[in-house]
């Protein structure tokens, strides 16, 4: 398996459900490679069997095998054993078998041109109240730095890395202040649009520490090129240390001075 | 399979020479008509009941146009009595309409689970 | 009349036209012609030089993605001056520019080259004389379809030069960008594009609706449904998809013309925020519902690029392997089985918006569906292979490697079409990858097959055998070499419509590989390369008008559809007397007949 | 050769060529108008609280005006009637009751835009204001005894207009958001005696947004305009295709009757479609 992923180029996935898609990748190549090769073996043969040159007379019938009519079959029954087998589980997992909130690390995230910005609730849990009459593009997530519950909200903005402990399932609400973008994390194989006035949420578990990009995988603007987000893959203790000075520093409050 | 039996009705070179049957038809213009200016007015007058169930208020002006846009094309367009070709069109179009609108409604409800309206900016 | 376009192949006259102007037959003749085959051509020549002008817009992207921000080649001054600094500062490509020339790349190859092209001019030259019609059902409408689809190339082409420069949104157009891009300006790039599109699409529609009533209608006696050729079936098919898949896209480019110029909300949710602050709308509308109506065009306007050309392949593979299609009736039910589920496949695009399981299940099961049409029309093709006494002329090397590229690219939708392995790939160089696969070395190879197969139809001479096989062979090998290393690309998680393509992504050292990045010039090269192998072709194509060697009889290539029973060129009314059919479209070597071919009018 | 059954049905279909036509382009138009009302009933569903003329129940409150949609809509209805008989007429040899029967088509279609016009000019010159406190009301705009078209705020604050005289819609049912939230419903204006318009003035510095009935206001406008606009250009085609044949078509009639005939059947049935969609526009636009 692995010897096929890296056949196919596939950078080395880094989060849990990431193997189960690459798995699926690997065994429609796989399905595709077969078709190819058997379909141009055949096309090779006939094209050089059949040449003028070799074959003066053309006959009317061509063939009379069935061949072609069980390879068809073939080729649907296999579609739809990965589809009923791979594709559809794999989705249902992705968009309905959420992790309990609490028992995950919960990330707002919003995509404004040309950055993404994240939001944790902070220790306590609490979203701070927010509210679009705030909104900007210095707080695009709208947070009332009045209210209580903001005051240990946190905020990584304009492509700052923020931290996600490693071998916890991490939801993020994806969303956009103006157009839309696309939340993609190569190596997380993570991707959901991010559509304003709608709030998406997907989920992951990292498999291993280290720094990794966020690309923008939707066409808005002419920064679209340049739209990186960052954020780091670190173990409990380092996160915690981050989420707690991080919070302590002001929080979103602060940040929104 | 109507097309025996009603060409008469319509078809332009069939009854070229019937003009007896243009004259019944005439009159039948005329009622369907009037029958489509009773549709209206009971339309405006159903939305003036008030009807204590919003879904029913729409159900029965939607009825009612639906009968209104039967009547017209059906009669004034002569589809009750139309040649199979033109049935396939327009069942196909309607097939594809009803995909199409169907579809997208369904879209638009089945969501990954926790989606919502954006709820950043009212929490 | 019939003086007047018998003896003459239109564009012969091209250095002539100059002092012809006061003739009072030019303009009925070559501007306002109603006969199909004048206006075939019209389209035809429209469309190559549409196709000519994209990949001149990809070349030029392709520069930047090779050598970021170097100057381009050639034609940056050029550029620096006639679009100004915002665009080409110094010669050297902007972002804006390089979104403008992506959006236009798409928009010019699909609506205004490979689509005028395939329906247009093959569609409109061929199909009436396959069925043996006269001309079209409606001529002057035919006529109104060239002249909307004209004007409707001029706006796009003059979208360049309004304030802010074309549109940028890529060719999908999807709001809210594409509403926001440029708001500061009231007639801006989208909003020509816009206007544009609404021109284009009437023009397709209003040819749609003629090319069905002809074919319908105007078969001539003893022309069956199962008698078709399969090219007839295959633009009748196109038809029915472009009569009823682009009008939801002409409603949408109409509220969004709406949304630009009146600034309405029908694709802005509430809440917009742009750096200027809150976006002073009503709001409340659906950025999705474009996508959706976007795409229940764009879907079926796939397979109005590919249908044209299986037909066109269809035909030339028939006449050299001299024996008849394998299977031709379920080719034909599989054509009909795609028109149909193409309608509902197109939200496989849009997986990646937020869909539920059951919705994202019904359209991926959907479209693995599709592909099962699409693999027995393949497989009956391959089958006809069998026994065929195969003749390599330059229409026919064309269509044979139509075959393999089309089933590199249709076999690359399929991971495409399963949700999950789509999460991984979308909006990957992978995607481009695939439909390019289709589309340049499938449909436009296609398309060169029919241009040097029906080429002695329309102007009594061959084209050169030579040239067109050093156009075949440099074709071939560019466009695989610009294409399969984008599948490489995309599996290494590259994204598409990346100005500085794909640097920032791969310069940080997370993860990913920059090596891939070495790519882009093999590709760039590939796709110079490739511009220079058209240049045989495009000197072949007008040296051949007037050397080309003389065809020695109406049916040069002995084929039995009825296109080739009349004289060459055709005249208007094109059949002499009129014909009748007795039999099917591809009676090869039949058993016991004495020539190779029974033409489908040959009696008895 | 010439082309075959332009006039004549064709015997295995029973139809001539332009009836197909005209049917493949009918097609067409369902699907356009189709996916313009699908785009209204997906803004309408998808619509956040407050954003279509009162959303809340589901049940608009006059914001069309009601009795001139009804009369229009009786105006399209006889025109469809008198399409017909014309062409009745026609078959049956009588050019000039042909013609006469097309008059009244004719007249029926202008009225219909006359209407139409009178209509949009009424909205133009509604307007929704918006207030500080949350609430909204709607009237015209009184200044100095005419009431303006297509104003916003920042016409009266570049006017440096300190206050506005509306005439306010009695009973004002037009709930308009502020925000996201839903304002309470003004009753002030009842107050003010009950006629069928109160006057109030209203402070500049109280508005928070003043806008005509524009398609910009809201979705609902937005769609409501589109909608009918398109429709409208439907009607103007429709009207100068018959308007042609009726004052050119004496020639074609006298050279080839069938033919002519067949012109009048198709563009009746171009006619009646137009008429169709409006029994589906009126009552999605101005009852439900
Ligand atoms: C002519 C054009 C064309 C055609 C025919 C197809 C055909 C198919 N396409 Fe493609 N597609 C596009 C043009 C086309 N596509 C374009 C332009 C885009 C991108 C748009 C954009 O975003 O800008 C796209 C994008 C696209 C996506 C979206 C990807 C994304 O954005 O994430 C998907 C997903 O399902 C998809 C799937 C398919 C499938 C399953 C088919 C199937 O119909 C394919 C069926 C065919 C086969 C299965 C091959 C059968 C043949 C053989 C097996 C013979 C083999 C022969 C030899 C080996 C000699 N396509
Ligand atoms: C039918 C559609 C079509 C065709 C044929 C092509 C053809 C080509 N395309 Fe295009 N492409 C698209 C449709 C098409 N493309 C679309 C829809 C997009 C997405 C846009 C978006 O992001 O919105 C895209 C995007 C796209 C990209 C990605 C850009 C990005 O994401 O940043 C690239 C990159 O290399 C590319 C390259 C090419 C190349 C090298 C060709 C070559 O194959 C071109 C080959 C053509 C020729 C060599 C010309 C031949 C001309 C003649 C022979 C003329 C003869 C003239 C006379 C006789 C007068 N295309
Ligand atoms: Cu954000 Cu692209
Ligand atoms: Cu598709």
């Amino acid at each position: 398996m692995e010897f096929f992923k890296r056949l196919l180029f596939l950078p080395e996935s880094a989060s849990a459900h990431g193997a189960g898609l690459d798995d699926l990748l690997v065994y429609v190549h796989l399905l595709m490679l077969v078709l190819f090769i058997g379909w141009f073996a055949f096309f090779v043969i006939a094209v050089y069997k059949h040449a003028r040159s070799n074959n003066p007379k053309a006959d009317y019938h061509g063939t009379r095998s069935h061949f072609s009519t069980y390879a068809e079959i073939g080729v649907a029954a296999i579609e739809g054993l990965l589809l009923l087998g791979f594709a559809v589980p794999l989705w249902a997992k992705a968009v309905d078998k959420f992790p309990e909130e609490k028992d995950a690390v919960v990330i707002q995230v919003i995509g404004q041109q040309f950055a993404w910005n994240a939001h944790y609730a902070g220790p306590d849990g609490k979203w701070g109240k927010q509210d679009i009459q705030f909104a900007s593009s210095t707080n695009p997530f709208g947070i009332d730095a009045n209210d209580a519950d903001a005051k240990d909200d946190l905020t990584t903005l304009s492509n700052e890395p923020f931290f996600v402990p490693v071998g916890k399932e991490v939801i993020c609400k994806i969303s956009s202040m103006d157009v839309i973008h696309c939340f993609k994390i190569p190596l997380m194989r993570v991707t959901q649009d991010a559509v304003p006035g709608m709030s998406i949420p997907v989920h992951f578990k990292a498999t291993r520490v280290g720094d990794f990009s966020i690309t923008c995988a939707q066409l808005c603007g002419n920064g679209h090129s340049k739209m990186r987000g960052f954020f780091k893959v670190v173990d409990q203790a380092e996160y915690d240390k981050w989420f707690i000075a991080r919070s302590k520093a002001g929080g979103a409050g602060a940040v929104l001075e | 399979m109507s097309e025996s039996s009603h060409s008469h009705a319509a078809d332009p070179a069939a009854d070229h020479d019937h003009g007896h049957d243009l004259e019944s038809h005439k009159k039948l213009y005329w009622a369907v008509g009037a029958a489509l200016l009773v549709g209206t007015v009971v339309t405006v007058l159903a939305r003036y009941m008030e009807f204590n169930s919003v879904s029913f208020t729409i159900a029965v002006a939607m009825f009612i146009a639906t009968v209104k846009a039967f009547l017209v094309a059906g009669y004034f367009m002569h589809l009750i009595s139309e040649k199979k070709a033109i049935y396939l069109t327009l069942g196909t179009t309607a097939a594809f309409l009803v995909g199409m609108v169907g579809l997208i409604l369904w879209s638009d409800m089945d969501l990954p689970r926790g989606s919502q309206p954006k709820t950043h900016y009212v929490p | 009349m019939h003086t007047a376009t018998t003896h003459a192949p239109s564009h012969g006259h091209g250095h002539a036209d100059a002092h012809e102007h006061h003739e009072p037959g030019f303009w009925s003749k070559y501007v306002f012609s109603t006969d199909h085959k004048m206006i075939g051509i019209q389209y035809g020549m429209t469309a190559l030089i549409f196709l000519f002008f994209g990949f001149l817009l990809m070349l030029a992207m392709r520069q930047q993605l090779a050598y970021p921000l170097k100057p381009i080649p050639i034609v940056g001054n050029f550029l620096a001056k006639a679009l100004g600094d915002d665009m080409a500062k110094g010669g050297v490509m902007q972002a804006d520019l390089y979104n403008a020339f992506g959006a236009m790349h798409g928009t010019i190859m699909v609506f205004l080259a490979i689509v005028p092209l395939a329906f247009g001019a093959f569609g409109n030259y061929v199909t009436p004389l396959q069925i043996g019609a006269p001309d079209m059902a409606f001529p002057r409408l035919n006529m109104a379809s060239y002249h909307l689809y004209f004007w409707g190339g001029v706006v796009m082409l003059a979208s360049f030069f309004v304030p802010g420069g074309a549109a940028k949104s890529g060719w999908t157009s999807y709001s809210p960008l594409a509403t926001l891009a440029d708001r500061d300006h009231l007639v801006n790039g989208q909003t020509m594009w816009l206007i544009g599109m609404v021109l284009l699409i009437t023009s397709s529609l209003l040819g749609a609706v003629n090319f069905i009533t002809t074919i319908i209608q105007l078969r001539a006696k003893g022309m069956t449904w199962m008698r078709l050729p399969f090219f007839v079936w295959a633009q009748f098919v196109t038809g029915f998809l472009l009569l009823l898949a682009f009008p939801p896209l002409e409603a949408a480019g109409i509220m969004q013309l709406v949304d630009n110029v009146l600034k309405t909300s029908f694709f802005l949710p509430s809440g917009l925020v742009t750096s200027g602050g809150p976006v002073p709308i009503s709001g409340g509308g659906s950025p999705l519902l474009w996508q959706h109506l976007f795409w229940f065009l764009a879907h079926p306007e796939v397979y109005v690029l590919i249908l044209p050309a299986m037909g066109v392949v269809s035909e030339i593979i028939a006449n050299n392997t001299r024996k008849p299609l394998w299977g031709y009736k379920s080719m034909v039910y599989a054509v009909l089985g795609i028109g149909f589920l193409a309608f509902i496949v197109w939200a496989h695009h849009m997986y990646l918006t937020g869909m539920g399981t059951k919705i994202s299940t019904f359209f991926q099961t959907t479209t693995m569906m599709i592909s099962i049409p699409s693999v027995i029309i393949l497989t009956a093709l391959f089958i006809s292979l069998w026994g065929g006494s195969i003749r390599f002329n330059t229409p026919m090397l064309f269509a044979l490697a139509f075959l393999p590229m089309f089933g590199i690219g249709g076999l690359t939708g399929l991971p495409l079409g399963f949700n999950a392995s789509d999460i991984y790939l979308h909006d990957s160089y992978y995607v481009i990858g695939h439909f390019h696969y289709v589309v340049a070395p499938g449909t436009i190879f296609g398309l060169f097959a029919g241009v040097y197969f029906w080429y002695p139809k329309a102007t009594g001479r061959y084209m050169s055998e030579l040239l067109g096989k050093i156009h075949f062979a440099g074709s071939f090998l560019c466009m695989n070499l610009i294409f399969a290393p984008m599948f490489v690309q995309g599996l290494r998680g590259m994204s598409r419509r990346m100005y500085d393509g794909g640097a920032t992504y791969f310069g940080g050292g997370l993860g990913a590989d920059p090596g891939i990045l070495e790519l882009n010039k093999v590709i760039t090269h590939s796709a110079v390369l490739l511009g220079f192998f058209q240049l045989p072709f495009i000197f072949n194509f007008f040296w051949s008008l007037y050397a080309g060697k003389k065809v020695e009889s109406d049916n040069p290539w002995s084929a039995t559809t009825l296109d080739w029973q009349t004289p060459t060129p055709p005249p208007h009314g094109n059949f002499a007397v009129e014909p009748v059919v007795y039999r099917g479209p591809y009676e090869y070597s039949v058993p016991g007949a004495a020539k190779d071919f029974t033409p489908q009018s040959q009696p008895g | 050769m010439e082309i075959p059954y332009t006039v004549k049905p064709r015997p295995d279909t029973g139809l001539y060529n332009a009836k197909v036509g005209i049917w493949l382009f009918l097609a067409s138009e369902v699907m356009l108008f189709g996916a313009l009302f699908s785009s209204y009933i997906l803004l309408r569903v998808g619509a956040p609280d407050g954003f279509w003329p009162d959303v809340a129940t589901g049940w608009p409150h006059g914001l069309l005006n009601i009795p001139i949609g009804t009369f229009n809509t009786a105006v399209l209805i006889i025109s469809s009637v008198t399409v017909v008989m014309a062409w009745a007429a026609l078959k049956q040899g009588d050019f000039s009751k042909f013609r006469r029967f097309m008059l009244v088509t004719l007249g029926c279609a202008l009225g219909f835009l006359c209407i139409k016009t009178y209509e949009y000019n009424e909205k133009f010159t509604h307007y929704v204001i918006r207030m500080k406190d949350g609430t909204a009301v709607t009237g015209h705009l009184d200044i100095n005894g005419h009431s303006p078209r297509f104003w916003t705020l920042a016409t009266i604050t570049d006017k440096k207009m300190t206050s506005v005289k509306v005439h306010v819609d009695v009973p004002n049912q037009f709930r308009y958001p502020v925000g996201m939230k839903r304002p309470e419903v003004s009753h002030e204006a009842g107050e003010h005696g009950g006629g069928e318009h109160a006057a109030r003035e209203i402070k500049t510095a109280d508005i928070t947004f003043l806008q005509a009935f524009v398609p910009a206001t809201g979705t609902f406008f937005a769609i409501y305009f589109t909608m009918t606009f398109l429709h409208g250009l439907h009607v103007f085609g429709g009207a100068m295709v018959l308007g042609y044949f009726t004052f050119f078509g004496r020639k074609m009639y006298e050279s080839d009757p069938e033919r002519m005939t067949n012109r009048i059947e198709v563009g009746g049935l171009f006619w009646h479609f137009v008429d169709l969609v409006w029994i589906f526009l009126f009552p999605v636009m101005y009852l439900l």
